[in-house]
């Protein structure tokens, strides 16, 4: 499991490992909510978007739960639950990698909500669902994938 | 008299308990509500509504008509497939696929026939696992049945009218309804009888 | 999902969540959707819509500025609690059998003065537009949630209605020669991965009441029992049935009666 | 005008489990309507909850959400009779507020 998990971070890191560790340094690890964040929103991989967002030197962790289909009945709707026990959790952002526009939105959870999240998404194809956690001033990644099936009849 | 009367009142409490009288057909309701309700749109005609010989024939009989019935429809329906002038009833298997997966056509909202269906109802090549159950499996069909010129001319029959075979079968009629092209059964029947088809893999 | 939506042989009524567990038990994908089923039924974007309805149940509207508070769904004047599970049922006003769209058009047009051609012009939900009927009839079908599926069966045109839908349930006809129960007359089929209860058996009949109204993920739109019977006749190559007919009265009195005695869940949620 | 949204808050201990669901259509600039023209961009961007006032949480999301959105969170410190209130915004500038009650534990 853990494997698969590296595996899959480092095909996205591999283009922007080095750009990404000095963005860090630069941009406060707590997301402002100052205003949402278009160039974040509007880029087309993940790794673009992440590196918008300060967060692309995220480490891999396990203390993220994603609790998501592996096959999701309709891509159109597709339930995500997402806790994190990372001490300090922040927030949590949500990237659906194989989307066009695969920044899906973050959840600031600093201001007296416990880290847990509910959202439904729609997901294009089958793809990694990528979550990255801000605490203590760092960023934690883990992934999960879900697979979008052909339908049943038009019915 | 006073008999008369006590007999009169138990016929009418067994007609009441409908065990004197046999049931009743809905049929014609259920025809003149459907008549009066339903209006054509698109491609779908009004017409769609009456039952040809072979339809009445099975929705009377709950899909189980008489064998003799059966047989002499059957032989109708056969003697009116069109096969191929040119004698060849396999095309090519890879547009034969994507007729199979192909479930549009025929409805109201369709220019006219488009596809086969086939996958809706059958399973058919290995590789596509979203089939349905409704027909039986068409996997290995002909590398099970034979590759025989017999074979082939049930195959492209049985597409072109399903109901030459077996009367009351659930399967379209293709080809007796225009639903699909002869190059689309022969494509079809390829993808069914062709030795390099996937199907007989 | 661009696939899904030209697959499209026959009648399919989505199997409510515990019949696709019976029905595909051995099969994997099946079990993951049921998984997911409780959570998505817990938060069911069909209540919104449920709200909606009620709101519009309570305003002045149409051409006699009036509320359907005075609406008789069987259970008297402006009874809704538990109405539903009694539909469709005989009204002698109109001395026939509706269902409960059937019946929310008759209010709308007897109450509230709007006409039958306004409201059959476009009575399916789209992505922008939810027509007034369909939130309507989630507002009333959800006051019979938890409720006994219990339509009544006294009135002589109720045991008329029962039979004629079967014999329209029967009926094959048109270019693929389909009847419903092509698709919903046996156990354990299935099209493609949708699997296809059984409507003419009451321990599965039930799969053509429950989650209905249904707010369809595919889309995102709400729909009712009228719009499902709808696209049904369309995927069967017939012409259309008209829009809160007798002829589907007749047919939900027959799917309906079959489902009687399960508990009805309210307003679902569909694929 | 947007329709209101539908806000369930329930304690358990000092948490509440706020779950709600938003009417918006969530177009993501992709879909053609029935005429064959691209339905323009129109999506919810930014949520904010706020307790007795003070916000407690909030989300900044894109098209990806799905239409007629769906969101649960938990809020720490509640009690019985708070007002929690919700309010999104749109990428047309469009707004929404609601708010409920923190009910007793269900």
């Amino acid at each position: 499991m853990h494997d698969t998990r590296r595996t899959v971070l480092k095909g996205i890191w591999a283009i922007g490992a080095l750009a990404s560790a000095a963005a860090a340094g630069l941009l406060s690890p707590v997301r402002a909510f100052a205003a949402w964040n278009k160039g974040a929103f509007e880029a087309k991989s993940a790794i673009d978007a992440m590196r918008a967002l300060g967060m692309s030197s995220a480490e891999d962790s396990k203390a993220i739960q994603i609790r998501a289909p592996d096959i999701a009945e309709n891509g159109a709707v597709v339930p995500i639950d997402i806790t994190s026990d990372i001490p300090g959790t922040t927030s949590i952002s949500v990237f659906i990698e194989k989307n066009p526009f695969p920044y899906t939105g973050t959840f600031d959870v600093s201001q007296g909500a416990i880290p847990y999240v509910h959202l439904r998404v729609k997901i294009g194809e089958s793809s990694p669902v990528r979550v990255v956690v801000a605490a203590g001033g760092k960023h934690y990644t883990t992934a999960k994938e879900v697979k979008v099936t052909i339908g049943g009849c038009g019915g | 008299m006073r008999l008369a009367f006590v007999v009169t009142l138990a016929c009418a409490a067994l007609l009441l308990a409908s065990c004197a009288t046999p049931p009743r057909d809905y049929r014609p309701d259920a025809l003149s509500l459907m008549q009066r309700d339903f209006h054509a749109k698109g491609i779908a005609g009004m017409d769609r509504l009456n039952e040809d010989s072979v339809q009445a024939t099975c929705n009377k009989s709950q899909d189980n008509p008489p064998q003799e019935v059966a047989d002499k429809l059957q032989k109708e329906q056969l003697a009116a497939v069109k096969w191929p002038a040119d004698g060849k009833l396999l095309g090519d298997w890879k547009a034969g696929e994507r007729i199979a997966q192909n479930g549009q056509g025929m409805a109201w909202n369709d220019k006219g026939g488009v596809g086969g269906s086939c996958y809706n109802c059958h399973q058919v090549g290995p590789r596509e696992s979203s089939f349905g159950t409704v027909g039986p499996s068409l996997y290995q069909f002909a590398k099970k049945r034979g590759y025989s010129a017999d074979i082939q001319r049930y195959a492209y029959g049985k597409i072109y009218n399903a109901k030459a075979y077996n009367l009351c079968s659930q399967m379209p009629r293709f080809g007796h309804v225009r639903a699909l092209s002869e190059q689309q059964i022969k494509d079809l029947t390829a993808l069914l009888m062709d030795p390099a088809s996937p199907v007989n893999q | 999902m661009r696939h899904a939506l030209v697959l499209g042989l026959a009648a399919a009524i989505s199997a409510a969540p515990w019949q696709q567990a019976a029905a595909q038990a051995a099969d994997p994908t099946a079990a993951e959707f049921d998984k997911f089923r409780e959570i998505m039924e817990q938060d069911n974007p069909a209540e919104l819509f449920e709200a909606k309805g009620e709101e519009l149940w309570r305003a002045r509207r149409g051409p006699k500025n009036t509320s359907l508070e005075q609406c008789d769904l069987g259970l008297g004047a402006g009874v809704v609690k538990g109405a539903y599970a009694q539909l469709p049922r005989y009204f002698a006003d109109v001395d026939r059998v509706m269902d409960v769209e059937a019946r929310i058009v008759h209010c709308m047009m007897t109450l509230q003065g709007f006409k039958y051609e306004e409201l059959a012009k476009q009575p399916f939900s789209s992505p922008v537009r939810t027509p007034e009927p369909v939130s309507l009839a989630t507002y009333v079908a959800a006051q019979s949630r938890g409720m006994k599926i219990a339509p009544p069966q006294n009135h002589p045109k109720e045991r008329d209605a029962y039979e004629t839908g079967k014999a329209i349930f029967h009926y094959r006809a048109g270019a693929f020669d389909f009847s419903c129960a092509s698709c919903h007359g046996e156990d354990g089929k299935r099209i493609r991965t949708q699997p296809l209860p059984n409507f003419t058996k009451p321990a599965t009949a039930i799969a053509a009441v429950q989650g209905w109204p249904g707010y369809r993920m595919t889309g995102g739109v709400m729909h009712s029992l009228q719009w499902r019977l709808n696209d049904c006749y369309r995927q069967q190559r017939f012409p259309e049935p008209g829009y809160a007919s007798e002829t589907l009265s007749a047919l939900l009195t027959y799917l309906t009666v079959n489902a009687s005695g399960h508990v009805y869940r309210g307003p679902g949620i569909k694929r | 005008m947007a329709d209101p949204m539908k806000i369930r808050a329930t304690l358990q201990g000092d948490v509440a489990d706020v779950r709600v669901l938003m009417a918006h259509p969530m177009e993501t600039g992709q879909r053609k309507d029935a005429a064959g023209k691209i339905v323009p961009l129109h999506f919810i961007q930014t949520i904010t909850a706020q307790l007795n006032g003070k916000t407690v949480f909030n989300a900044d999301v894109s098209q990806a959400v799905s239409r007629n959105p769906v969101f649960a969170f938990k809020v720490k410190g509640a009690k019985a009779g708070d007002k929690l209130s919700i309010t999104w915004q749109d990428n047309k500038g469009d707004k929404r507020t609601d708010e409920v009650v923190i009910g007793a534990g269900s």
